[in-house]
């Protein structure tokens, strides 16, 4: 079914207007803060050559001009994508956040892949045993899992990993395989690109490598997605439309085909598009720190420990950019699906 | 005659959290013959939705049943036990009463006949689809319904594909639970109508679950009166309406507004006992202006002279 | 007992004057907001209400009923026209004295269930109005009480929280507290539609005492031809968002003008009882 | 029913589950530890971050009956920094959920209550504020008003307020649409008198629910935070702090050779999650009277 044209567009206009909130608010955060944004934007620099980049700085930002034609400034240079070099890198701040989301979002993608799938099943499974023991332990199982703080996890699976293979599961792919074989990544997401080059034995690295961090963001989607589950399922049972179908004789597998799991699929999008993006937060800690993979959280750190404002203002904007595409996609697919909705 | 469908004592509850149980029907006894009209009547809480439930199939699993339940000479209920196998949609099929949300809003029109129909007859999508359009055509709706979603349809039409649906089946009972309810004055008069034509037409046995007399009155031809979680009245509608034997089905009649007659409105003061305790006295007494010494036992079904009409009701003779 | 109010009513004593109005609502849909802004519910409704008069507006579903009583109740600004209220424009004013004015009316809403907040008990539900006015406690119980009495409810009732009621009871309980400001028009919004026949039959006569004893202006909004009858005199008949018919209510049932309001009636009757031969006039 | 009576109900109905009571059980520990937690521990000033006089000796030891948890890279005693986190992990929690419930629950209330521009713009604040990352903002105060309990806090609040606007925007706004409101406003009562009596009373049981469960997501967060080395300075007893200093001491040599200084501060975060998990769980079926039945899978 067609969802109408007019809610897509209604929904992009306000995603559009919330990207250009952050862009100024993110504006503001710079301004507001204590000390000099030109300073900040600058980078803190130290010795001979502090007077000029600061003062190169100060005409980057047009700090002399009035304040909306700074924000205007602004906002065009990100949407633009010209921000300048990062000071930590050297190379265009724009390039270097991409660099770092392709390494995160591949992580992320695929946890989501088997999470989702997992979460609904648990719920599925624990919805239709309801009141027995294998209900109450999957009911335990989730809380269990959406409790635990991933960087945690992942730091004991790295353990259990060196201690039982003997395999330390560091970075994305090993270095020398790399060099051994040529691979040269394309998109960035490296699972992909070695396919695409038939590169098996970099596939088998990245695989191996990708799925202890996987494993350990896993548990909030997991967790989240079964309790979730559980209860719309529990829901939907109680609709007068499946108690109508009971009465007409349709069995009990077609009812929960057709009218109980149908009903569970929006809001299941919807609350995986939320867990979505508490989940980039997870792998940022994740990759970065437990793992050592280069992403997004690597790049934070650094930015952190070179006082780099700029990519910490690419990395606001950017994510919060990233979060709103999702959850806008989250909701047109979703009312896509629901005959109900027209907006 | 066949019975269609027959209560002995059944009681039917429901426990709540605190594990207080509720009784809906408390004993009813009930007989309904094969191809016949017959209606329950009743205010909200005298548990007539509960016991159509029970005979559709889909009382909720939190509910505690008590005695026994025959459809067809098949027990359905016996005691706690429930067994609807080869009942449901094969010999009972349901009208809901909330047309709204008893048709799948993910669904097509199409698709609900499709499921019903192959689950119940295992016919292929083709086969349904054409009888599907059958029956839709005989409560007067094209075959572009088939393709439409339940929410693109207005209320008269959602009921109307409901009566398809129930009729599509080809089962021998229908059980109609306030299908009037929510809808317009002018549109319940065709509804009635439509509903009372095609049960006559197909043969079915109608149990029809209602708290408008009126309406009752018009295509069924026997009435059960059920008050407090018993019936206290059963006989010809005729009889009902116009010699009513137990206070309360008098105090019915006397409240109903009538069109063009503003004779005054005689309500009894009160409301109906609380069911979450067992009595034993009769569950009128408090409210009858009938009531004396011997109304602290509850009377049981009395038969009414040269009349198939039973009353639970000690001084049925005095009342009409 | 209904026989005899007829002729008490003033005439020029308009109490409630609805001219020319149009009503509805913003639809926000987007781009095409631009180019269509409202959804019109209600379309030019001129109606009086004179003082002491019982006035039923009878409509199906979708008529615009409830969009009539909020803009009578100054909820929503009509798109056009205008709205008395004892003589004042009220959307001429701003909310402040606008509420002064629709004090004056006491307001019974369609559905017991949400129309009272399940976590107040019936006692604070019912002092609301007098709290509004900004009344000594002592005044407040004290009328709260009284109030109480004269619909003929226990005092016990007071401490109740409204789970704990039937659906009667907070109908009766909602009554009390359209009343007990001593409102001077009565607005009934479906009042028996949620109840039970012969809980339906006790607020009607409940419903008709107290016209019989206050004289309050009533203005009843029902779908049920057969509780208009007894609630009202005269009578609007609403259709799509336009008045079809108005008069004296006896006679629109006996004699229906519009082809609309014959059928309504026509269907009312088809829905009786079988037996019922005192169809038409009395 | 009143709000007291409908709480000591939802208590009585709750106790009776196993999980809940274990929830109440871990919780009531994490709350006493966090009161009493410098009274106990062996080596109170440590628990604070003070490198002992005698560090060179008692470096990295793993657990035993004079440190039960071991000792860090900088010979402090674990158990008793571990001891001393939970009070910040309270105060991390408890505080950055209370605050932005506050916040959150008083915009999306007026959101749907006072309708038009407002509406708008408050709803469009909440949806900005809802995609902004929490770590993001961390770091970003981390490079201008430098470290701190406030830094967590602060950023949480930022990026957690939206969240609860948004839920009390949901409740509220079917709440206001019901009749008991419209009587109230028809009474002439004022906006400040109706919203905390009909609109936030009766949204506050779903938002409690809400925030109890929040709390462990929160804690997480913050710990995360502090973690990557973005709030608490090193030194600090906090959780995630331990892990941190423990990573970058050392990198992730301290993982494999002294795990207990990874093992015992992520215990104890997961148990506190835990515990305000296993107690908002039950309390969240209890928000939907039809879910309280016994349903299941009948037919």
């Amino acid at each position: 079914m067609p969802v109408s044209l007019n809610y897509i567009f209604k929904r992009t206009m306000l995603s559009i207007l919330v990207i250009l909130g952050v862009i100024v608010f993110s504006y503001l955060l710079l301004m507001l803060t204590p000390g000099d944004p030109a300073v900040k934007w600058a980078g803190n620099p130290r010795g001979p050559g502090a007077v000029k980049a600061i003062e190169l700085a100060r005409v980057e930002l047009g700090l002399d001009k009035p304040l909306y034609v700074q924000i205007a400034n602004f906002i065009y240079n990100f949407l633009t994508g010209n921000l300048g070099l990062s000071i930590a890198y050297k190379i265009p701040v724009s390039q270097v956040v991409i660099s770092g989301f392709t390494a995160t979002l591949e992580l992320i993608l695929f946890t989501y892949l088997f999470s989702i799938p997992l979460g609904v099943w648990l719920g599925l499974y624990s919805a239709i045993k309801r009141g027995s023991r294998i209900d109450s332990f999957i009911q335990s199982l989730s809380i269990v899992l959406a409790s635990t703080p991933t960087f945690w996890l992942g730091s004991l699976i790295l353990l259990a990993s060196n201690t039982f293979t003997g395999f330390l599961p560091y970075g994305r792919v090993s270095s020398k395989l790399v060099l051994s074989t040529g691979f040269t990544p394309i998109t960035g997401f490296y699972l992909l690109d070695s396919l695409i080059q038939g590169n098996i034995p970099v596939f088998i690295d990245a695989l191996v490598r990708i799925i202890p961090p996987a494993l350990a963001i896993s548990v909030y989607p997991i967790g989240v997605l079964a309790r979730v589950t559980r209860t719309l399922i529990a829901e939907a049972l109680l609709e007068d439309y499946v108690r109508a179908a009971v009465a007409w004789g349709i069995k009990r597998e077609t009812i929960i085909r057709q009218f109980v799991l149908r009903s569970i699929i929006p809001p299941v999008i919807q609350i995986s598009g939320l867990s979505f993006v508490y989940s980039l937060v997870d792998a940022m800690v994740v990759e970065t720190v437990v793992f050592g993979r280069e992403g997004l959280g690597s790049i934070l750190l650094d930015s952190l420990h070179k006082a780099d404002f700029r990519v910490t203002l690419a990395l606001a904007v950017y994510l919060t950019a990233f979060y709103i595409i999702v959850n806008t996609l989250v909701d047109i697919v979703q009312a896509t699906i629901d005959p109900r909705i027209r907006l | 005659m066949v019975l269609a469908i027959q209560a002995k004592n059944l009681k039917i509850g429901y426990m709540d959290e605190e594990e207080q149980i509720t009784w809906a029907t408390r004993g009813v006894d009930l007989s309904v013959e094969e191809g016949e009209s017959f209606c329950i009547v009743g205010e909200s809480g005298c548990g007539k939705s509960t016991l159509a439930s029970a005979i559709a199939g889909v009382l909720p699993p939190h509910a505690l049943t008590m005695g026994k339940l025959y459809i067809f000479n098949q027990l359905v209920i016996n005691e706690s036990e429930r067994n609807y196998n080869g009942i449901r949609g094969k010999v009972v099929s349901l009208i809901p009463q909330n047309p709204g949300t008893s048709l799948n809003p993910f669904l097509t029109i199409g698709d609900h006949f499709y499921y019903i129909l192959r689950d119940v007859k295992g016919l292929s999508k083709s086969d349904s689809i054409k009888i599907a359009q059958e029956y839709l055509s005989k409560v007067g709706l094209g075959k572009d319904v088939l393709e439409k979603y339940p929410h693109k349809l207005s209320g008269g039409m959602q009921q109307r594909v409901l009566i398809a649906i129930a009729l599509a089946s080809e089962v021998k009972i229908i059980v109609a639970d306030e299908p009037t309810s929510s809808i317009d004055a002018n549109l319940r008069a065709q509804i009635l109508n439509l509903l009372s034509k095609l049960v006559k037409e197909f043969k079915v046995t109608l149990l029809l679950v209602t708290h408008d007399l009126a309406s009752a009155s018009k295509i069924c031809d026997r009435i059960a009166v059920m008050y407090a979680g018993k019936v206290i009245e059963t006989g010809l509608t005729s009889s009902i309406i116009s010699k009513p034997r137990h206070p309360y089905t008098r105090m019915l009649l006397d409240s109903v507004p009538l069109l063009g007659s503003k004779k005054s409105l005689n309500p009894l003061p009160g409301e109906p006992p609380s069911l979450v305790e067992d009595f034993t006295w009769c569950s009128f007494r408090d409210r009858c202006p009938f009531r004396i010494e011997q109304c602290s036992v509850e009377p049981p079904l009395i038969p009414v002279e040269d009349e198939p009409h039973l009353v639970r009701c000690w001084r049925f003779r005095e009342v009409s | 007992m209904l026989e005899i109010q007829r002729g008490v009513i003033e005439l020029n004593n308009e109490v409630i004057k609805l001219q020319d109005v149009t009503a509805g609502y913003k639809t926000v849909t987007g781009f095409k907001s631009i180019l269509k802004r409202y959804q019109v519910v209600l379309k030019d409704i001129n109606l009086t209400v004179s003082k002491g008069e019982r006035v039923a507006i009878i409509g199906e579903s979708g008529s615009g009923k409830s969009t009539l009583l909020k803009v009578i109740m100054g909820l929503l600004k009509p798109i056009k026209g205008e709205v008395y209220v004892y003589g004042k424009q009220i959307y001429k004013l701003p909310w402040r004295e606008r509420v002064k004015i629709i004090r004056k009316i006491g307001y019974v809403p369609q559905d017991p269930y949400s129309a009272l907040n399940p976590l107040l008990t019936v006692k604070h539900a019912i002092s609301e109005p007098l709290e509004a006015l900004g009344l000594k406690d002592e005044i407040i119980e004290q009328r709260v009480r009284e109030a109480v009495k004269f619909v003929g409810l226990p005092q016990e009732v007071l401490n109740s929280t409204p789970d704990e009621l039937s659906g009667g009871m907070r109908q009766r309980v909602l009554i009390v507290r359209a009343l007990v400001a001593e409102p001077e028009i009565l607005i009934l919004d479906e009042p028996t539609s949620a109840l039970d026949v012969s809980i339906q039959a006790q607020i009607i006569n409940l419903l008709n005492d107290i016209y019989s004893k206050l004289k309050t202006t009533m203005i009843t909004v029902t779908h049920d031809l057969a509780v208009a009858q007894y609630l009202a005199d005269r009578a609007f008949i609403l259709r799509n968002g336009s008045i079809s018919e108005e008069g004296p209510i006896d006679q629109i049932l006996s004699n229906p003008r519009s082809e609309y309001t014959r059928k309504l009636v026509l269907s009312y009757y088809v829905t009786s009882f079988k037996n019922n031969k005192s169809v038409g006039t009395e | 029913m009143t709000l007291p009576s409908l709480y000591s109900r939802i208590m009585r109905r709750n106790l009776r589950r196993t999980r809940f009571k274990i929830g109440v059980a871990l919780t009531t520990i994490i709350v006493i530890l966090s009161i009493i937690a410098p009274l106990i521990a062996p080596y109170p000033s440590e628990g604070y971050g003070y490198v002992p006089a005698n560090a060179s000796e008692r470096k990295l030891l793993p657990p035993s009956t004079q440190f039960p948890f071991g000792t860090d890279a900088l010979g402090r005693d674990l158990f008793s920094r571990v001891l001393t986190g939970t009070r910040t992990a309270v105060i991390q929690a408890v505080s950055v959920i209370l605050i932005s419930l506050l916040v959150g629950m008083i915009i999306g209330v007026c959101a749907a209550y006072f309708k038009g521009l407002i509406e708008v713009t408050l709803n469009y604040f909440t949806e900005l504020f809802m995609a902004v990352p929490s770590i993001v903002i961390a770091l970003f105060l981390r490079l201008t008003i430098g470290q701190g309990l406030h830094v967590v806090i602060i950023s949480l609040v930022i990026a957690w307020w939206a969240w609860y606007s948004r839920i009390a925007y949901v409740y509220a706004k079917s709440i206001v649409e019901l009749e008991y409101v419209t009587l109230a406003k028809l009474s002439g009562l004022s906006a400040l008198k109706i919203i905390p009596r009909h609109v936030i009373r009766n949204i506050f049981q779903a938002l409690t629910v809400q925030a109890i469960s929040d709390l462990g997501s929160a804690l997480l967060e913050a710990s995360a935070i502090n973690f990557m080395g973005l709030g608490l300075p090193p030194g600090s007893p906090e959780w995630g702090v331990i892990l941190y200093e423990a990573i970058t001491e050392r990198g992730i040599e301290a993982f494999l050779f002294s795990p207990w200084l990874v093992v015992f501060p992520g215990l104890f975060i997961f148990m506190t999650t835990l515990g305000f998990s296993l107690i908002a769980d039950p309390l969240r079926e209890d928000l939907d009277p039809r879910l309280r039945r016994r349903w299941k899978l009948w037919f």
